[in-house]
């Protein structure tokens, strides 16, 4: 018998848990050679701000122990592009797709997500808060509790028919301060966690080896701190929380699932295999089976002594 | 048969032709493959070393097309450089290997342009996108250049093309001594297409002497990569254009037109 | 010629930046089979506490991808036996030794402080903050910036003779408030960073693989983290900073000199090979050769955009 | 010699004797080796995996001694359970691997025990230490129980022990049928001193019958390992004793008496 792996996140239901993570699956369409698209509970597409950003200068990536460092400076087409040129191909796919949103002022945050509000074939918008705030001296978002309330309340606000998922940065002393701010400035759900800022120097060169020096680390080396974050979420909210860091394998999506994550994000190990998402299904449905037992009991089902 | 394809595939031979650089024959049912076009390869069943490796296709193993080429697997020349191209040369015939390509997009094949007319240029691993260019282009001519006699022997699967095949290796041990664009700058006319390979310093050499002489000029660009495949944004080389400024080097490349880069910021 | 490797932190001179990592290396004399101890910086031992402890429940560790968790629960002889049976054996070794303390309050660490003061053969203490404060409802020193002030000026005044070292945790918002408030505490230097916490799950079991649930992520997946947080610590401050997290190979350890480190310890890589501290010494002596560069010259290079 | 070397060793031999199970040896200057003793492997020039996995010396390739062992290289006996042991399983004879050893306290030789007197109690892979352990008690009983046929047939370079050798296999294919603890109610006696290797169940069930019987007993227990020299406190086991309530496996065992041991919280 087939599982139902299918999942209600804030209103919305999704086919399975297991979601392509923002960045790290372009707009969907380029892994249509790859992988097969309607088998995934949701393409999470390449951040989207106001206007198209050409990103940060080369080079942009360093693989490092078992994980990469990545400050693409956020380049994507803008929101614009992706409602006129993206939207109408990914409508034509069966799957569920959430807008990932960032800005450089809360301002600009609550226009994208006003602009993304009503887009047919939109599901979720998905604000990435690990961004500085230029107005205020760069202070990032995503790592102080008033600019997360700032930003969340204005988008929550903007967003008026889309459920709003907050994703919130590993870089913070206590997960659970953010975890609070943000539900109170009411998403709908959480995601969790952003890339761990990381750096490495090229000690022939002796310079960073990233123009920008600093970079997001991704890839299974997080994976426990990003299980950890979780598990500590998952203690201070009841919201839906989605689990995101180091996911290569169905073992490794269900250890969120387990800690008490309501859907996955699959982020890095797309780069090392197209088809990896569509293989977590498969495993997490093989996993159901072979213990006799749903996606619902399994959810939060953690025993700790 | 899909154009681009993701799959385990079985290694065929893995031989070292000379100390640190190798030949490898990958088996899977191969789709068409422009000249200069890559595959990703993952060198081990590991997440240390994480990325997968871009190589260029070599060789195509089986029946040819006539731009393109299909087969029953590819063959890959590389030189061991680091961790993965290490982990690459002790992988023995019968194991398997995930595969991902072709990928990128070839070296133009421009209307009209007649073979004889055509200059490729390539310096050390630079050679490997040849193979298969000349024979979309017969009469063309290759000058390669090379450190020294070790990479010149590199050049030996080109032996057949007789006097369109020109070496200078910078030790003078093989060929003219010097560097490949005073072979180059021989050759060069107003009319000449050049397609070029090589490490960046040659490569901005060429497309200088190329601007000057108003011949069109391709390269192709190398960059660490992640995904391959246009998405991770990794692989951005900065163009001279002001509204688009970056290009990937996997997607939109690696072959460029060389009057689109930015070569100062290369 | 011999290079000199030696360096100079808080008025002691070490014969080398390498060192090792509390809690890696035992009380040292473990390693004598294995290494030439006289080779190396120092040895930093095991972190002591006011009474002897015995730990946690096992299982106590686990690998994960380039790293593993430990949660020890800080087991040790306890200071007295430390002076008594560990150190007269230690002081027989040609190299500096550095003792890790950490208590409950700021009253055990002071206690331990003012025990190892004037005992012979100890060149400093590291102070180890990320311990929770039982007196604080468990908050943990390292990431409050006023309880960190309290315990290091606390040591700093029982530790009347010996340098002071400051072991920061990872695990705050922003590392540059932690370095000001030990540096105004009176640190004479800071050692950074200690583990990242993080979780494995067992997902057959449905329980955290370790008995403590959470532990401390160690190895090579953490080292860009490490390096990003020293040179941000080093443009914070201008004590010295010694670097550790990850160091696997002389390369690795290059990169936290070149981003300003005075010196560095091996930790983790000291399990997978016990020799690794004298191969990094080694390593570091053929990079000085090769560069014809000294390490002063070396230390705190980078250079960035 | 060193009394424990760090060094990397040549892979002599790695040979399947059965699905999953391995007889590997691996060459260099042996210090001695007591019976019970381990070794750390390096499975490979990767760090993921990132540690050592221990494994116990089977046999010592070369000359004996009396008590201890010494060689020109141990034969190590193991089972694919993880990607560790399936890497190791991959390895081909000169290849080089780091080898750390040997660790840990082997079987206790109590002064005045009779060969006679001992009896071996081996489950599965616990099968391991008592090749080395009955060249020093010849007269020895060894039972030996296994789930089945399969790994009953580890026992086969125990055949010259004649009816001192008892199997017993879970599903009864050899042997008697049923739990190797059902061998040891038969031949256990008051005076019997017992050492035991096997899975962690096996093992509780053992200690408890030589505590009913009055005999003395050893056990060697298994943990996850990170040093394997008792420094990172990673591998500890509860004791009953108040004092101290822990124990390394790797510096203080992997044998241990087992009365020490709390085995509830095992
Ligand atoms: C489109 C494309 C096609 C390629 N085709 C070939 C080919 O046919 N044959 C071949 O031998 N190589 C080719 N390369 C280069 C090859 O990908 C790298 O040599 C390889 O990825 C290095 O991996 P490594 O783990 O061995 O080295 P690493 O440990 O990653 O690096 C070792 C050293 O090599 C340098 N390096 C890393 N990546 C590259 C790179 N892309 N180019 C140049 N230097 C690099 C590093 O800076 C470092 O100094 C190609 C690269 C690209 C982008
Ligand atoms: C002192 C000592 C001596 C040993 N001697 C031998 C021997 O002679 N032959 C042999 O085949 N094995 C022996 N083992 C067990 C061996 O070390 C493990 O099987 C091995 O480390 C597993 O590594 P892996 O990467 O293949 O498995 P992992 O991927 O690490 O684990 C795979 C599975 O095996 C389990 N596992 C991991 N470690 C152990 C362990 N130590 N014991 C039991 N299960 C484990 C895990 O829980 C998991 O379910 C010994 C262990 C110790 C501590
Ligand atoms: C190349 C790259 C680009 C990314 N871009 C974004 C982005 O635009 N917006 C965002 O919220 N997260 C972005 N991320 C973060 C991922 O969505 C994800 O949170 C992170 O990589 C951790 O998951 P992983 O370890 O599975 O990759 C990016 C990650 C990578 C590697
Ligand atoms: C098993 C283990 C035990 C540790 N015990 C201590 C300790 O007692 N005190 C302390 O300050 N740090 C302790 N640490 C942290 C290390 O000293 C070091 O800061 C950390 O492991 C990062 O370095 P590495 O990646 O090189 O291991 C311990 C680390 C490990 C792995
Ligand atoms: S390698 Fe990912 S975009 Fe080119
Ligand atoms: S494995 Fe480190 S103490 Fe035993």
């Amino acid at each position: 018998m087939k599982k139902d792996l299918s999942v209600e996140i804030a209103g919305v239901r999704f086919k399975n848990p297991v979601w392509t993570a923002s960045g790290t699956f372009g707009y969907g369409l380029e892994f249509r050679d790859f992988t097969d698209l309607e088998r995934l509970g949701a393409v999470v597409v390449k951040g989207l701000s106001l206007k198209p950003r050409t990103g940060n200068p080369a080079p942009r990536i360093v693989e490092t122990p078992c994980g990469m460092l990545n400050a693409i400076g956020l380049q994507n087409v803008g929101v614009e592009a992706f409602i006129t040129e993206k939207l109408p191909e990914l409508e034509k796919i069966d799957t569920r797709i959430v807008a990932n949103i960032f800005g450089e002022t809360v301002a600009e945050y609550s226009e994208v997500a006003k602009r993304l509000d009503g887009a047919p074939g939109l599901s979720a918008v998905e604000v990435n808060i690990s961004c500085p705030n230029v107005k205020k001296g760069g202070i990032v978002f995503g790592t102080d509790p008033k600019e997360a309330f700032r930003v969340v309340s204005a988008v929550r606000k903007a967003a008026k028919r889309l459920p709003v998922i907050t994703k919130l940065s590993p870089n913070v002393t206590d997960i659970k301060v953010m975890v609070k701010a943000v539900e109170d400035a009411g998403t709908d759900a959480i995601s969790l966690i952003n890339t761990i800022p990381a750096m490495v120097v090229d000690v022939e060169k002796r310079r960073p080896v990233l123009a920008n020096a600093i970079g997001g680390l991704s890839g299974p080396a997080i994976r426990p701190v990003a299980v950890r974050l979780l598990w500590e979420a998952r203690k201070a909210t009841r919201l839906p929380l989605i689990g995101i860091g180091g996911i290569m394998t169905a073992g490794d999506a269900l250890e969120f699932i387990i800690a008490g994550a309501a859907a996955v994000q699959v982020g890095t190990a797309s780069f090392i295999d197209p088809d990896s998402a569509v293989r977590v299904v498969d495993g997490i449905e093989g996993y159901l089976g072979r213990h006799r037992t749903t996606l619902k009991e399994l959810t939060g089902s953690l025993e700790v002594n | 048969m899909e154009t681009r394809i993701n799959r385990q595939a079985h290694l065929l031979y893995n031989r070292k032709i000379r100390d640190g650089y190798f030949r490898m024959g990958v088996g899977f049912a191969t789709p068409e493959v422009a000249p200069g076009q890559f595959v990703m390869l993952r060198v081990a069943e590991s997440f240390d070393p994480l990325l997968r490796r871009p190589l260029g296709v070599y060789k195509v193993l089986g029946s040819r097309g006539k731009w393109a080429f299909k087969g029953t697997g590819v063959e890959l020349l590389y030189r061991v450089v680091g961790r993965g191209t290490h982990l690459l040369s002790t992988k023995e015939p019968g194991e398997t290997m995930d595969v991902l390509g072709p990928l990128g997009n070839g070296f133009p094949v421009i209307n009209g342009v007649e073979s004889t007319k055509v200059i490729m240029v390539g310096g050390g691993m630079g050679i490997v996108p040849f193979h298969l260019l000349r024979k979309v282009f017969p009469e063309a001519l290759f000058l390669f250049g090379a450190r020294g006699a070790v990479e010149a022997g590199l050049a030996s699967d080109f032996k057949g093309m007789g006097r369109k095949l020109k070496i200078t290796t910078e030790d003078g041990s093989v060929g003219t001594k010097g560097l490949v664009t005073a072979l180059l700058k021989k050759e060069i006319t107003k009319g000449s297409v050049i397609y070029a390979c090589g490490p960046p310093g040659m490569l901005k050499a060429v497309a200088a002497m190329a601007l000057r002489e108003g011949s069109r000029c391709y390269v192709s660009l190398e960059r660490a990569m992640a995904c391959g495949i246009g998405v991770c944004l990794g692989c951005a080389v900065k163009t001279r254009k002001k509204e688009k400024t970056y290009k990937m080097v996997c997607s939109e490349g690696p072959v460029f037109d060389s009057t689109l880069i930015d070569w100062e910021k290369l």
